[in-house]
């Protein structure tokens, strides 16, 4: 017999602030990561404060930790928030279904993320670059809402390394610092401006709901890409992760288990309950 | 069933109000799933104020409604009241949760409802042993503060003394604390944490109740023991002085857990102790929001 | 990220006698988010500071305890030494291991034991301390003195004099109070209105000080630093900046010998159109609408306005509002004297000679009634025999007030001796309860009543008072001798109690300072903060806030002065961040907080959305305002306030420490 | 409680004695300005009392929740102390004041409910009243000894 | 198991249940307590009420506590201990009977294994569930707010079941389903008398009020309707009738401890708790009660069946019976049906 709901304890490899309140959390099981697939997510832990639902941020190709990142604003974050270096976290997963590498291959790729959507956005598209020679063209669109709110500030650069690879950082406007040198705009606004065609590509959007709703539609509308071929996660409320708790259904679908990874098509079939 | 004389001119009530704009909902009752069944209806349309009716199987308490959001969206609101639930409209006017502008109390003279268990086993007379014990004691069978009052058709209930109205206080007041531990352990232990007693109370109206704040988490989450007599504790302490007793509680608790024992008791001691009846008066100030500097002081040493 | 350093105090043998602090170090070490666990002889010298100091640079700490002495003790000391790190000074949690363990317990063992869970309990609470701001208030320098009695002046032209705008608020028609009212004052008997007046008119023509006299303060809102104050200044039907006091009009008024003079307590009459005493600051008439005949008789009248050189009556002149933006206010409204009528059987009211101490003040001021010659008000006659009734109304629970009124003592023996120096031959008869003289020269001065001015001091209470043959005659006990008294007298003076201005209450209501039972303003605190109310802007003064003299009350009228100058030393006003905040998502608006919360600091705000329309409303904490008691979190069902420095998370993590 | 009520021996040496209760522990949520105050006054006065208790330091007994009492008893304290301010003492004016009309109905309400309401324990201890503190903690702590080793809370697991 | 067929008088019945009771199986059925009937742990025969149609509450709780602990952990220091709470439920259920619970109650059983088991397993339902061992009665006369026939079962129905009794004069028929309640009556087997299916009296003909298919498509079309708002404008969002359901799963996971030590729990929660699906954000994707009752609705109606080939509802009406404000489940079924 199997306990389902039991956690392994993983250990905090290393904490980076990525800015005043989202951490970003590397976790080692025995030195190592875990088999996961880009998309997935864990529930994570501080005992005693109760579980939180987060994305996997890394990409499984790295395989000498794994990560997540999270903003403190609940019980279980604001525990998880305490810890240090060397302290464990426990970890169930990994849950859910996951970007479909398969159907990417050969093709151009854009990777829309906004504020903290990033996370799951990095996940796959540091995979995508951990392979890059598996795919086409590599755009990446990354927006917050200041200078202050962007994650993941310091490898902007390692990701503009890649051969073929366009990055392309922006801030709303009114969040940018006097030294700001990438672009001012709401991401929809920026993502309407790239060249970018909806052939041969696959889009990978995740953020707030309404910086999703724009994007779809320029996606869509604008640039022509078939509504399989862009892909969004939902962040619905969870607690079991395992499709029984019974909190995250939206029409037929639990999110845990036949999401949270879903085509604008798969979306559109989906009542308005997320 | 045909209307009654009540029926009729809660009709008319409803309906001018509708009409004249004064109001863009009634709240009210209509007949409910079988006979011994009555059920809130909400009017919004003049021509369907011929649902609304009355009887003494009008055992909600309707002010639980003002409470909703969905509901507070209709702005100015008619409601059907008997005296018990008024003094629940009057409680929420003293603690600004609605306004008197914008609400037209409906009061419906009242001789007593009768238990929904019995109501289910077919009973439809008034009678002693038929009502709440609420309707025993009940002090405000016209209720004390309305815009209209209609007059009830019921006779007047009469009392033979032989039933004696929240005696089960007086038995546990009695008991020493070991054996009064034992009556509530007993109680609880059934509580299955559905929170129905505060959904059902028109004021328990915390849009996040203390047992959902997690931060800290003061009230256990486990339905066992030691989360449930918590749970009850807390609901009691947060009612205690604002309960107006109309016993929603006690009759939406699935698993039967006399909950008016403790709020009867505590109304019982907070009007001893500070002189103060909740839902009397919509100028007084609830008991908890002043303090007298000759308060009972003798349980501190 | 916790990381927390652990700092355990020997204090010498003080704490390290009775506590195993290297156990407590020890223990220390091992709670997670513990970085660094020390003990060290004396944590208060230089050098254990300074290793506080370190530690917190090099292990880059969030969170400091001391396991140490009282918080009372050293608190500050560490907070301003984290501070100094750049760490917030809130993030020093003290656990107090000296006054309440090593001093109080015995058995080693147990006493570090409880060290050790008070060390634990302060770890968990310094984990969850939040970055406290101290909260810093814009000041309007500018002050606001309600009541322009002896206290009141005073506190003006000391704040007038720091350089201060103020403006004084008075009810009368004119300044002065209860004090110009009076004749000479003890125990140095100089003449009060001499000492007085020169303080009006500096009042009056001082520069920074701007005089609303028969203006009322109508409505105050806001908060320390930014009162909005609303004065009624009532129509006196005379234009005051033309008016040149000249008296024509009063002269001309028909209503002489109509209406009582309030002035004189009533022992004379004034006209419609009057000022209340000659030397009156501003000596500008008021027109008494009440009884004037041009209001009373449609517009006939208007000899006053015939009179007039320059012309400035004006019938037509209207109650104004004048708004005013103060940084801090005084409340200094004075005192009223307790109406008597509750002693039938000393006949007050009833014979015309038995007469209050304010009363008999005036028959001795030489700009009263009687132009200073005691002379009875039923015949003019000069009284040979007075007797003075201490007590009346004072100390009396049962049909007064349980309070002395502590002047009446003083002014008893004043009253006598002045009595004795005016009639001579006369005799007075005191009665009294206790004779309470303890100020400066008070006793001496009682003494020289009773021995070289002749005053008859009999211990005991009055129980009769009848009229016989044009004599009062005044039965009571001698205590001392256990005889019963009788005496046939020309006079009686009751010496009436004291109780606040009539409507101070309202005002008190209105500023948001608490007040006792009786209406008297209750002080911040008794004996360290006497001169401040329980709300912070908000400063006290004179007989408002209890029985007091002329010298109490020039003390306290300078003390809100400089309580006021050195609240305006500053540009802002800074308040301990430790303050309520509301959770306005889950705030349901019961405001059950602005019920309990005794400062005023809580208020209704409006959330709205872009389109103006109004989302909700929910409670708000003014933070000039706010002292941090946390009553509100007490008060709140949902739990959607909470009081920085001592939040729920924090004492639930305390418990949950000491867990068994 | 008047001063020539407490006894001399009790500022004296204070032996811990196990008994039915094991060791139980005693919380105390007390006021800073007042109690916590007369605690230290007992401290500084080097009297001596039961090492069971624990003191949590609020601002004012109007910060002293009834939450926290039920929330010391699930955590297993035995006994629970509220100490503040006298009436008319408080340094809020009237935190103390409110909070009595809480603990009164609180307190009866724990009563009802089973809760040994020798467990629950209110005070009014002065900053000045050091010996008062000591004999309250003595006391109350020697009460909670002597009550039977069954608990009769209802916050704890049986 | 092929199902076998046994007559035992009503005696026996007695005799029976007092044999188990003796031999430590503890015996719940619904009993007369609390001012209604529950359903309890009986000492003997006379204390159950064969009588009621349906006890105030479900036996659910016996399948998935209200309160689970899910594993136990203590700290020492930095380190953590974990205790699987597996552990705890092994062999429960092992001694215990449910008896003399209707049918509609026990169909909910493998209905709600379903989705306990659907890809990763949920030992603590499964080893509850395993070991429970069910004798049910069929009704002879449901009362208005049964609607079983509506949900595919039966007042008669067998499903879910080990033993179910039909009452006949003097006497009752029992069906065994299964090893497990061939394995109850085995030591006991000379109170019955086996007997052929041909001797059991056959099921009556039960009619329906409406097609429970004709409300499952008026759902699949309308996921907006006015219907669902102004409907439950009356439901105070009590929870009862989630929480009184047979069926209804839905559970929270917490924790609760100390500094020292703890567990890991979960408790029943309800769809119809406006926090239920509440972001940290503060986005609620279910804002209104009648947003909530839909949920409801949608999660027996529709999407339980389409993704477990079962309805979530046995039609035992209790959610009717118990809801405060009046709300008639197989009413609005129905209204459903009569729109679609």
């Amino acid at each position: 017999m199997e306990n389902i709901y039991l956690p392994k304890l993983a250990e905090i490899k290393e904490i980076i602030q990525e800015t005043a309140d989202t951490k970003t959390i590397r976790l080692t099981i025995d030195g190592g990561s875990i088999d996961f697939l880009p998309g997935q997510f864990g529930e994570f832990s501080f005992i005693g404060e109760g579980e939180s639902t987060f994305g996997f941020s890394s990409s499984p190709l790295r395989k000498e930790y794994f990560e997540f990142s999270f903003r403190s604003s609940g019980r279980a974050t604001t525990g998880i928030n305490s810890l240090n270096q060397g302290d464990k976290i426990a970890f169930r997963g990994p849950y859910g279904n996951y970007f479909d590498t398969s159907k990417m291959k050969g093709k151009d790729l854009v990777f829309v993320g906004g504020g903290i959507g990033m996370a799951p956005v990095k996940s796959i598209m540091e995979y995508c670059l951990d392979e890059r020679d598996d795919y086409g063209k590599i755009t990446i669109l990354y927006g917050a809402r200041s200078v202050g709110d962007l994650l993941y500030k310091g490898i902007f650069d390692e990701w503009k390394k890649y051969k073929n690879t366009e990055v392309i950082i922006t801030v709303d406007p009114g969040g940018e610092t006097p030294d700001w040198t990438g672009k001012v705009g709401f991401v929809p606004t920026v993502l309407e401006q790239l060249p970018l065609k909806g052939e041969n590509s696959v889009a990978i959007v995740c953020g707030p709901p309404i910086m999703i709703k724009f994007a779809l539609k320029s996606l869509e509308e604008k640039m022509g890409f078939d509504k399989s071929n862009i892909i969004t996660t939902l962040e619905n409320r969870m607690k079991c992760g395992l499709g029984k708790c019974g909190r995250c259904n939206v029409g037929s679908v639990y999110v845990c288990k036949d999401g949270p990874v879903f085509t604008a098509k798969e979306l559109e079939s989906l009542p308005n309950d997320f | 069933m045909a209307n009654t004389k009540t029926d009729e001119k809660l009709q008319k009530i409803a309906k001018d109000l509708l009409e004249s704009g004064e109001v863009s909902l009634v709240i009210g009752y209509a007949k409910g799933s079988n006979l011994q069944r009555m059920r809130p209806v909400f009017i919004t349309k003049a021509e369907d104020a011929g649902k609304l009716s009355f009887n003494p199987h009008a055992v909600q308490d309707l002010a639980v409604f003002l409470k909703k959001p969905e509901v507070k969206k209709f702005g100015k609101i008619g409601i059907v009241v008997k005296g018990c639930d008024e003094k629940a409209v009057n409680a929420l006017i003293q603690e600004y949760q609605i306004s008197r502008d914008n609400i037209k109390i409906i009061g419906m003279e009242c001789n007593g409802v009768i238990r929904q268990s019995l109501a289910d086993k077919g009973e439809t007379n008034l009678s002693e042993s038929a009502v709440y014990d609420k309707c025993l004691i009940c002090e405000e069978h016209i209720p004390v503060l309305y815009d209209f009052l209609i007059e009830s058709e019921e006779p007047k209930l009469v009392l033979s003394g032989n039933v004696k109205p929240y005696s089960g206080i007086e038995k546990l007041e009695s008991m020493s604390a070991e054996e009064k531990n034992a009556f509530w352990a007993k109680e609880f232990d059934k509580c299955i944490k559905c929170y129905a007693c505060r959904q059902a109370c028109p004021l328990c109206y915390c849009s996040r109740c203390i047992v959902e704040k997690n931060m800290p988490q003061w009230i256990d989450t486990n339905s066992e023991e030691t989360g449930n007599a918590q749970w009850n504790l807390i609901r009691a302490y947060h009612l205690s002085g604002r309960c107006i007793g109309c016993g929603e509680c006690e009759r939406a608790c699935p698993v039967n857990i006399p909950l008016m024992l403790i709020n009867e008791k505590m109304a019982k001691d907070v009007y001893n102790m500070f002189g103060y009846k909740s839902g009397l008066d919509i100028n007084a100030k609830p008991v908890f929001g002043v303090f007298s500097e000759s308060d009972f002081n003798d349980f501190i040493k | 990220m916790s990381r927390i350093g652990v700092f355990v105090c020997w204090c010498g043998s003080n704490i390290a006698g009775t506590v195993d602090v290297e156990k407590v170090r020890e223990e220390a070490a091992k709670i997670p988010g513990v970085v660094s666990a020390l003990d060290y002889k004396y944590m208060c010298s230089d050098p254990g500071q300074n290793s506080l100091r370190n530690i917190i640079k090099e292990k880059n700490l969030t969170g400091i305890v001391l396991a140490a002495c009282s918080p009372h003790m050293h608190e500050n000391t560490f907070r301003k030494a984290a501070a100094k790190e750049g760490l917030n000074p809130y993030f020093v949690e003290i656990a107090n291991i000296r006054e309440q363990v090593s001093w109080v317990h015995e058995d080693k063992e147990r006493a570090t034991a409880k060290a050790v869970d008070l060390m634990k309990m302060m770890v968990e609470k310094v984990k969850r301390d939040r970055p406290i701001e101290d909260v810093r208030v814009p000041l309007n320098k500018k002050a606001l003195v309600i009541g322009g009695g002896i206290a009141g002046i005073q506190a003006a032209l000391d704040i007038a004099n720091g350089g201060v705008e103020v403006i004084l608020v008075e009810k009368e028609p004119s300044i002065g109070g209860r004090m110009i009212q009076l004749d000479e004052t003890f125990p140095t008997l100089d003449c009060s209105s001499c000492i007085m007046t020169p303080k009006m008119v500096e009042a009056n023509q001082h520069p920074n000080i701007k005089l609303y006299t028969y203006s009322e303060v109508e409505d105050i809102s806001g908060y320390i630093g930014n009162f909005k104050v609303k004065i009624k200044k009532k129509a006196r039907s005379v234009v005051e900046k033309d008016c040149t006091g000249c008296g024509e009009c009063w002269n001309a008024c028909p209503m002489h010998k109509n209406v009582k003079s309030e002035f004189n307590v009533n022992l004379s009459e004034r006209t419609a159109i009057y000022v209340p005493f000659p030397q009156a600051v501003p000596l500008v008439p008021v027109l008494d609408r009440s009884v004037c005949l041009h209001f009373k008789k449609g517009g006939k009248c208007q000899k006053c306005y015939d009179a007039c050189g320059p012309k400035c009556i004006n019938f037509d002149l209207q109650d104004e509002i004048i708004e005013e933006t103060v940084g801090a206010i005084v409340a200094s409204t004075g005192y009223d004297l307790m109406d008597t009528s509750m002693y039938g059987e000393y006949g007050y009211g009833k014979y015309k000679d038995v007469i209050s101490g304010l009363q008999f003040e005036r028959l001795l001021s030489a700009s009263g009634p009687t132009e200073g010659l005691i002379k009875r008000p039923s015949d003019g006659k000069t009284p040979q025999t007075i007797v003075f009734v201490q007590c009346v109304g004072s100390r009396d629970p049962e049909k007064g007030v349980p309070y002395c009124s502590k002047v009446c003592c003083m002014y008893t023996a004043k009253h006598a001796k002045l009595f004795a120096h005016k009639v001579h031959g006369s005799q007075s008869y005191v009665f009294y309860i206790d004779i309470r003289s303890t100020s400066k020269g008070y006793e001496e001065f009682v003494r020289g009543t009773m021995e070289q001015d002749g005053a008859i001091y009999l211990r005991g209470r009055v129980s009769k008072i009848y009229e016989d043959e044009g004599k009062l005659i005044v039965k009571g006990a001698d205590t001392l001798s256990g005889n019963q008294v009788e005496i046939a007298a020309d006079m009686v003076v009751l010496a009436t109690g004291v109780i606040p201005k009539k409507g101070s209450d309202k005002l008190a209501q209105m500023l948001g300072i608490s007040y006792d039972k009786y209406g008297f303003f209750t002080e911040s605190h008794p004996k360290l903060r006497p001169a401040e109310s329980s709300t912070a802007g908000i400063f006290l003064a004179g007989m408002a806030q209890g029985p007091r003299d002329i010298p109490e009350s020039v003390v306290s009228g300078s003390a809100a002065a400089s309580k006021i100058l050195g609240l305006f030393s500053k540009n802002e006003y800074e308040v301990e961040g430790t303050i309520a905040n509301v959770n306005e998502a889950t705030c349901v608006a019961c405001f059950y907080c602005q019920r309990v919360c005794a400062y005023n600091a809580i208020s209704k705000k409006e959330i709205k959305d872009r389109s103006g329309k109004l989302i909700k409303v929910v409670a708000n904490v003014n933070p000039g305002l706010c002292t941090g008691c946390g009553a509100c979190v007490n008060a709140c069902f949902s739990k959607s306030i909470d009081v920085k420095g001592f939040m729920d998370d924090q004492i639930y993590a305390e418990i949950k420490a000491l867990a068994v | 409680m008047e001063d020539k009520d407490v006894k001399k021996e009790e500022h004296k040496g204070r032996k811990h004695v196990e008994d039915s209760q094991g060791d139980p522990r005693i919380i105390a949520f007390v006021c800073n300005w007042c109690t916590y105050s007369g605690a230290d006054l007992a401290g500084t006065s080097r009297m001596k009392y039961s090492d069971n208790v624990r003191v949590i330091k609020l601002p004012c007994t109007g910060r002293i929740d009834p939450l926290f009492i039920v929330e010391a008893f699930k955590k297993g304290a035995k006994g629970v102390l509220v100490s503040g301010c006298h009436p008319g003492d408080c340094h809020y004016t009237s935190g103390n004041y409110h909070s009595r009309r809480k603990y009164a109905t609180f307190r009866d309400l724990l009563g009802y409910l089973g809760v040994d309401l020798d467990r629950v324990e209110f005070s009014w201890v002065s900053a000045s009243e050091g010996n008062k503190w000591v004999s309250i903690i003595n006391e109350f702590t020697d009460k909670i000894k002597s009550l039977p080793g069954k608990s009769t809370d209802i916050f704890t697991k049986k | 198991m092929e199902e076998k067929y046994f007559e035992i008088s009503a005696e026996n019945l007695k005799k029976f249940v007092d044999s188990i009771i003796a031999d430590n199986f503890e015996v719940i059925a619904p009993t007369d307590k609390d001012g209604g009937t529950f359903y309890g742990k009986i000492s003997r025969f006379e204390e159950a009420n064969l009588d009621i149609l349906l006890p105030k509450m479900s036996y659910k709780e016996y399948l998935l506590p209200k309160t689970e602990t899910l594993l136990e952990y203590s700290f020492s220091g930095v380190d953590t201990e974990i205790k699987d709470g597996l552990e705890a439920v092994a062999g429960a259920n092992e001694k215990r009977v449910i008896f003399g619970g209707r049918p509609c109650d026990a169909g909910a059983g493998p209905i709600m294994e379903k989705v306990f088991n659907w890809d990763y397993k949920d030992e603590f339902f499964n080893e509850r569930f395993k070991n429970l061992t069910i004798v049910s009665i069929a009704c002879e006369k449901p009362d208005n707010y049964c609607f079983c026939t509506e949900m595919q079962l039966s007042p008669e129905s067998s499903y879910g079941s080990d033993i179910l009794l039909k009452k006949a004069e003097g006497k009752y028929f029992a069906v065994v389903t299964s090893e497990k309640g061939l394995n109850l009556i085995e030591p006991y087997i000379n109170l019955f008398k086996e007997t052929a299916k041909a001797q059991v009296p056959a099921d009556k003909d039960w009619k329906k009020l409406f097609e429970i298919e004709r409300t499952k498509s008026f759902l699949d079309k309308n996921f907006e309707h006015n219907y669902f708002q102004d409907r439950f404008l009356s439901c105070i969002g009590c929870g009862v009738c989630t929480y009184t359901c047979p069926t209804c799963h839905c559970f929270d996971i917490q924790d609760e401890g100390n500094l020292k030590e703890g567990r890991r729990i979960r408790n029943w929660d309800s769809c119809q708790f406006g926090v239920f699906t509440l972001h940290t954000s503060g986005h609620n994707p279910r804002v209104t009660q009648g947003d909530r009752y839909r949920q409801r609705l949608m999660h027996k109606f529709k999407i339980y069946s389409e993704k477990f080939d079962k309805y979530l509802c046995v039609g035992c009406g209790r959610c009717s019976r118990n809801c405060p404000e009046d709300i008639d489940i197989k009413e609005v079924a129905k209204d459903l049906a009569d729109m679609a």
